[in-house]
């Protein structure tokens, strides 16, 4: 136990690094110096991860909890009445795959920013909410009681809405940074309400806690899909939704976009959005004894992955279609959760991760590039669009490369990692005892789809002739170093990211499968694959899949390489299915009037309808209504001596008459 | 012969009275009030009570009689101009009530027979100005004192409130 | 000396009033200076309260104190009987606290009677110490009514355009109220006193304590309690003098005002009106609970669409009390101890909001948030500062609203307050809405009103008199233990006292009948 | 015989003409001697009662409304003065500021 009790060196060190930028950064200026102590901070996390990590692979006992003092029972955090919180932290199999995920990806996107921010005013501003953001996520994966992971789950939401407002001087980033972490928070009211629930039901039983252990330890004390922990689970579902922008939340991603493209690899895609994964995996034990909620979750997996690939066939910014990409990535996540393959949804979390972040800085490396082509020129074109683009390739082969790469990877193409954990998804959505066909039909066509506009992506990006303005033409440079590292190490995790997790039935050994055992094993095998599990289903199912993918990229191919005009006649075409999903399908517009300038309305109501008229005016009314009678009376007061006199006399005589008589 | 005396005193009494209320020239009325004093003196030497009837001289018609004075002469006040107005009918309503309720009182209140220890035999043998003296110096010496402090800031206050430029 | 800790505390400042009254009109420094200086000792002397660890075992009144001070024959008296426990402490040490910074706030604001407005605030400074330290319902009384006067004075001469109007309606809402319970607070008296409490111990809280009375005479005695402090917490329907209040008070007035003025209605519940009157509590609570989430949504709802940015903050205090409000009525450790965090939270989250609008306010002249936008380019300090007070607001955790509301709604879920939570919950929501867009509108976004151009960032005496709030901020937010330890002992006496009562109610009632049979 | 019930009937007739000039006479100074005189119509009575009772206490509780009556007449006579010089009069019809 003793020995894994320095883990809260892994979030101290970025932590720490935040504080210094934050407070010092101002004066240091050196820009070297700032990035340095950035990726520094995170680095030493990585590296303390890796330490413990390893160590976890040999102890062959698999959970460990320790708090910030190292022993259980110390450090704690609020202490009233029964209820217990300790800065307390969880490393288990699955926190141990996260702290890896985060604090690797982190350091990289760290590194990559030094290049990326290059030369901005607020550069230590960036690096400290940055660092912040690690500190916040590694909270949250490593946290061994709901709370603790509470703080980390808001401290993403806060750095996300710092990151998102970077360029605060631009309205658009500000209302999408208020956007994010207002639609948070709705989920965060979930998240609460289930938390509360769960402890108050747990109570009941005459077990308080929040502890993750003792949650999963105790929770068959509840009643096996029984009401309380279905509305526990779906509340905790609905949080999910909030922070890993699944229907009906994830408005917020797209516009999410606003922050600056590191922002938008780390945070966006890779690590915080699978926050909501991560928490249904955290407490599997609970979902797995709700069989409504997850089928709930199944659904809306499914929906939000083919609902979000629909609007990304026909975005045309880089970023916004990477962002839709990652929510119907995200759906993925969610409907192998929703089938009980929880293992394979962590492993397309981490596959995911690195392609997704690769894909992210290699749009930044474009952007970075289209950007200094453009300043260069002195033109104020947007180098987000991509119908400025195309033939990049030549310009910057790196990216390029890298890009592609991750591209074939989120494709679903054999031999690349997203195929292993895609794949693996849809067999359990196909097989398992919550699966079904509609699901699997419902996956595939969103991965088809994927497959499609990633390629339209890289098409329009990459291939073909140059569109971008002549006179920008020639300036577009490939990035520098720090920008290039990052890109070829997560394109190479993207390649063999997946061979941690390769399927028995391709001869691998699934080595994921068995790391997580400890975790997910229980849950997991209350969903196992029953009957349709033969081989050739299996194999048959995989082949359609990767057909479908092939289908969608030699579509891509067809579209936007052998015949360009191609897609305008279909818009033209199909002019109103084009405006549907060019705008997002409404749905941002249909919120605005049900929500959000709903809530506006009744706040107006309500003040200018209720408190100044009806509360006020009661109030001030009975003021006007003692003013009135005092108006009446106030001739009695005429000034004169004598009247006051007199009625003095005369109420002197009255009470002494009284008195007398 | 006493009884007679004392109608004769109490005529002029309410009579001067009527004309400090009546006059119209407030010195004639300052001078009818000055009368008034004297006859409620001779009063009080009837009463057994020679040192209240010579502070009584002194004070109201000796000090503040001629404060009085002094004032509607300098401030050289003429003849109030006399409206016959809703005051006076309400004046003698007011009066009259106060009058008939002070009568009433008299009238249904029975004298106590009560004897304190200060009997007229006791203030004649020990003297009235001892007697008045040992009551204010002994049973009453802390509202003395704070009388005293009340005419101080009576002064003060007279002082400031003359003063020409407040 | 520690003996007479509390009065010392008490009426220290008091003494720097009477000081003052002999300097000179027109040395602003001077008066400004001392001012600060006898807030400052005031709470230095306060310390050792805060220190002393008796509370973290013991419920009982700490420091008391008792002399007879007001006797008329048999038929009243009245003691000076004060002293803390758990319950008021902090709140002692939040006013003692927050009254230095609150006075150093003044310091460019105010120049009109500099003196009158320094020796109000100590004036008021002493109500408020007073009111949390009494021990005897009249000596309470006494401070309550004592606090009105100077804030009345401070709103109506120091105050903005419709400061008379604001200063009147404070007075008469807050006099309506507290006329009831002095009516109450004389009933209880007669009441203890003819069920035979020692006469010499006066208004002594703690033997009304004991006392059975009738539920049906509780109702009405609870109502009056009940309305009196919840006009001062301020509770939904009685809150409309608030804003207006807020508004027009000069920025220390807003400063106490919120902090530490408001907590006096919610202290009053909880050391009077409910253990006096468990059984009507109960009757009562599904309402009072009502009103307190009303009061959270409503007061989101208002606030979201204010245009004034000190309106805004006043709506939202009337929010934050709903919280505070439903914290308390869930009785139970929880909830109780999350409202009690709460309410310091309150204190220094809105008391710097206050702050923050009085620093923009000096600069510009204006609180409309239309005037505003782009501030944090040109502030970058204060855009900090800010941002960290409007997430401690909002209840981010590791900030200290976290750790009050996260109490609060675990406490009121535990009880039968159940539904009312997930209600309250949403306030959760608004709260991050009305904040974040105010913040939007003031601080990002271009600064294209030309007024903006050339403001000055913070100034080190404004940042000196922040830092503090934010030391708390992260403090509460991170090591609450330190308050919830002291706080828990006298909580759970409280809790048991009236629930204790509540039981003994019922099986009275459940015993009647059997009775009547014989 | 002369009975303690003569004094009080004097006493009450110079009481109530005293009333009655309070509330018709329109001269300050005036006004101010009419309650000089119920001073004194009340001093009667106390000597009066005092000397029947056979207790000093009246007596020297007249010693007492004489003080007051001193003082009374300082700050009074002086107010009138003060509002002389501003008024130019002093009928009290013309002090009517003592209303809404």
């Amino acid at each position: 136990m003793q020995d894994y009790s320095l883990l809260w060196l892994i979030p101290f060190f970025p932590l720490v690094g935040s504080i210094i930028n934050g407070l010092f950064g101002k004066k240091i200026r050196n820009e070297a110096l700032i990035g340095t102590i950035g990726t520094a901070a995170i680095g030493a996390s990585f590296v303390v991860s890796c330490t413990y990590f390893f160590k976890l692979l040999g102890d062959a006992e698999k959970i460990h909890e320790t708090t910030i003092f190292g022993a259980m029972g110390s450090g704690t955090w609020m202490n009233v009445g029964q209820l217990q919180i300790d800065w307390g932290f969880l490393l288990d199999p699955l926190s141990a795959l996260m702290i890896m995920v985060v604090t690797g990806v982190g350091s990289l996107i760290h590194l990559y920013s030094i290049g990326y921010m290059h030369g901005e005013e607020g550069f230590y501003r960036f690096f400290s909410y940055l660092n912040l953001f690690c500190f916040s996520m590694l909270m949250l994966v490593l946290g061994n009681n709901a709370m603790v992971m509470f703080i980390g789950w808001e401290g993403v939401g806060l750095c996300s809405y710092l990151l998102i407002g970077y360029y605060f001087e631009k309205k658009s980033a500000g209302d999408a940074a208020k956007k994010a972490f207002v639609v948070n928070r709705v989920g965060d009211f979930g998240f609460l309400i289930g938390l509360f629930l769960l402890f108050w039901s747990l109570g009941q039983k005459g077990v308080r806690t929040i502890r993750f252990t003792e949650i999963a330890a105790n929770a068959h004390l509840l009643e096996n899909g029984g009401t309380i922990v279905t509305i526990v689970t779906l509340c905790f579902f609905l949080g999910a939704t909030g922070k890993s922008a699944q229907i009906p939340l994830y408005t917020w991603l797209p516009d999410a976009m606003e922050g600056p493209t590191p922002v938008s690899a780390l945070i966006h895609a890779a690590t915080m959005v699978t926050a909501g994964v991560y928490m249904i995996g955290r407490m599997n034990g609970l979902f797995a004894m709700a069989p409504d909620t997850m089928m709930v979750i199944a659904i809306v997996g499914a929906a939000t992955a083919i609902f979000a690939a629909s609007i990304g066939l026909a975005q045309n910014d880089i970023k916004r279609v990477l962002a839709y990409s990652t929510v119907s990535q995200l759906g993925y996540m969610f409907l192998a959760m929703g089938v009980g393959a929880f293992t394979a949804g962590i492993f397309h979390l981490m596959t995911h991760a690195f392609f997704k972040a690769c894909l992210f800085l290699g749009s930044g490396s474009v952007i970075h590039g289209m950007h200094h082509a453009y300043h260069h020129a002195h033109l104020h074109d947007d180098p987000q669009d991509m119908r400025n683009m195309g033939g990049l390739r030549k310009k910057m082969p790196i990216t390029f490369i890298t890009f592609l790469v991750s591209t074939i990877a989120i494709a679903g193409i054999p031999g690349f990692s997203g195929f292993f954990s895609k794949d693996e998804i849809l067999w359990w959505s196909f097989g398992s005892t919550r699966g079904g066909w509609i699901l699997w039909v419902v996956g595939a066509i969103a991965a088809g789809m994927t497959a499609f506009y990633m390629f339209r992506l890289v098409f329009m990006t990459f291939f073909g002739e140059q569109k971008t303005d002549p006179r920008a033409k020639d300036h577009i440079p490939e990035s520098g170093l720090t920008i290039t590292i990052p890109l070829m190490v997560l394109g190479a995790l993207a390649v063999i990211g997946g061979y941690i997790g390769v399927p028995a039935i391709l001869g691998g050994a699934n080595h994921i499968h068995h790391f997580l055992e400890p975790v997910f094993g229980q849950a997991q095998k209350l969903h196992a694959i029953e009957a349709h599990g033969s081989h050739a289903t299996e194999y048959g199912l995989m082949g359609i899949s990767v057909g479908i993918a092939v289908i969608g990229i030699f579509g891509a191919w067809f579209m936007y390489v052998k015949n360009p005009e191609m897609p305008k006649q279909l818009v033209a075409k199909f002019k109103w299915l084009h405006t549907a999903i060019f705008n997002k399908w409404f749905v941002d517009e249909l919120y605005d009037a049900m929500f959000v300038n709903a809530t506006k309305r009744a706040g107006r109501i309500c003040w200018k309808g209720f408190d100044l008229p009806i509360i006020d005016g009661i109030v001030n009314g009975v003021g006007w209504l003692v003013r009135g009678f005092s108006a009446a009376l106030r001739y009695t007061q005429s000034g004169q001596i004598h009247s006051y006199a007199m009625a003095m006399v005369i109420g002197a005589v009255i009470i002494v008459a009284a008195y007398v008589l | 012969m006493q009884v007679l005396f004392f109608y004769l005193v109490a005529f002029v009494a309410v009579a001067s009275g009527l004309l400090v209320v009546t006059c119209k020239s407030p010195v004639n009325s300052a001078l009818a009030l000055v009368n008034t004093f004297f006859c409620l003196a001779i009063f009080y030497v009837m009463l057994h009570a020679p040192f209240m009837a010579a502070i009584q001289i002194m004070v109201y018609a000796g000090a503040i009689m001629v404060l009085i004075l002094f004032v509607i002469m300098l401030l050289n006040l003429g003849v109030e101009t006399m409206k016959k107005t809703t005051h006076t009918v309400w004046g003698i309503v007011a009066g009259s009530l106060v009058m008939m309720l002070t009568f009433f009182f008299i009238k249904r209140g029975q004298p106590a027979n009560i004897s304190g220890p200060i009997t007229n035999e006791v203030v004649e043998s020990v003297g009235h100005t001892q007697l008045i003296g040992k009551h204010i110096f002994v049973d009453f010496l802390l509202p003395f004192e704070i009388t005293s402090i009340l005419l101080l800031v009576a002064i003060v206050g007279a002082v400031i409130l003359a003063k020409k430029e407040v | 000396m520690s003996e007479h800790l509390l009065s010392l505390i008490t009426f220290f400042p008091l003494l720097g009033m009477i000081v003052l009254l002999f300097i000179p009109r027109d040395n602003d420094g001077v008066l400004k200076g001392l001012t600060l200086v006898f807030t400052l000792i005031t709470f230095f002397i306060s310390l050792p309260l805060a220190f002393n660890d008796v509370f973290k075992t013991s419920a009982a009144m700490q420091y008391k104190e008792f002399v007879p001070w007001i006797s008329i024959g048999d038929y009243f008296q009245m003691n000076y009987h004060v002293g803390i426990d758990g319950i008021s402490l902090w709140l002692v040490m939040l006013t003692t606290f927050i009254m230095p910074i609150a006075v150093l706030s003044t310091w460019q604001s105010v120049t009109k009677n500099v003196k009158g407005f320094m020796a109000l605030l100590l004036l008021l400074e002493t109500g408020m110490l007073g009111a949390f330290i009494s021990l005897d319902l009249f000596l309470f009384y006494f401070y309550w009514e004592l606090m009105l006067i100077p804030m009345y004075f401070l709103i109506g001469i120091w105050g903005g355009a419709k400061r008379i109007y604001s200063a009147i309606k404070f007075f008469i809402y807050t006099a309506v109220g507290s006329l009831l319970m002095l009516v109450a607070i004389i009933f209880v008296y007669y009441y203890a006193l003819q069920s035979g409490m020692p006469f010499e111990q006066g208004f002594s809280v703690l033997h009304f304590y004991d006392l059975n009375i009738p539920a049906e005479t509780q109702t009405w005695l609870f109502l009056a309690f009940a309305f009196s402090f919840a006009i001062k917490v301020p509770m939904f329907p009685v809150h409309t003098w608030l804003p207006d209040a807020h508004t027009d008070a000069p920025t220390a007035g807003s400063v106490i005002l919120a902090a530490i003025l408001l907590k006096m209605g919610t202290y009053g519940y909880v050391r009077f009106a409910m253990p006096l009157f468990p059984d009507a509590l109960q009757m009562f609570l599904p309402y009072l609970a009502l009103l307190a989430v009303i009061g959270i949504i409503y007061g989101a709802l208002v606030a979201m669409v204010q245009e004034d940015v000190k309106r805004l903050v006043a709506y939202s205090s009337v929010s934050h009390l709903g919280f505070v409000m439903l914290g308390i009525f869930a009785l139970n450790i929880q909830g109780m101890a999350g409202g009690m965090i709460q309410m310091i939270n309150h204190g220094i989250s809105t008391g710097a909001l206050f702050l923050i609008v009085g620093f923009i306010y000096e600069r510009r002249h204006t609180r409309q948030i239309a005037d505003f936008g782009g501030l944090a380019k040109r502030m970058p300090v204060f855009a900090t500062i800010f941002l960290i007070v409007t997430f401690s607001s909002i209840g981010l955790p590791g900030t200290n609203g976290f750790v009050g509301e996260l109490l609060i709604m675990v406490g009121a879920f535990e009880s039968e307050l159940r539904w009312f939570t997930v209600f309250a919950a949403t306030g959760v929501i608004f709260a991050a809405v009305y904040m974040l867009w105010m913040f939007q509108r003031v601080m990002f976004g271009e600064c294209k009103n030309p007024a903006n151009q050339d403001l000055q960032d913070l100034t080190v005496r404004e940042i000196v008199l922040m830092l503090p709030l934010l030391v708390f901020i992260f403090w509460i937010g991170i090591f609450p233990n330190v308050f919830f330890d002291k706080m828990n002992p006298s909580l759970e006496n409280l809790i048991d006292q009236i629930k204790g009562k509540q039981q003994v109610a019922v099986v009275e009632q459940v015993n009647l009948p059997a009775r009547n049979q014989d | 015989m002369i009975t303690v019930n003569h004094y009080l009937v004097v006493s009450a007739i110079l009481f109530s003409l005293g009333t009655f000039g309070v509330l018709t006479r329109r001269n300050a100074i005036v006004i101010f001697m009419c309650i000089e005189l119920m001073l004194n119509a009340v001093n009667l009575t106390f000597i009066a009662l005092s000397n029947h009772l056979g207790n000093m206490d009246g007596q020297v509780f007249v010693f007492f409304v004489m003080t007051v009556a001193a003082a009374e007449a300082a700050v009074g006579l002086a107010l009138m003065i003060s509002f002389f010089r501003n008024r130019e009069s002093i009928e009290v019809d013309d002090i009517s500021l003592l209303k809404w």
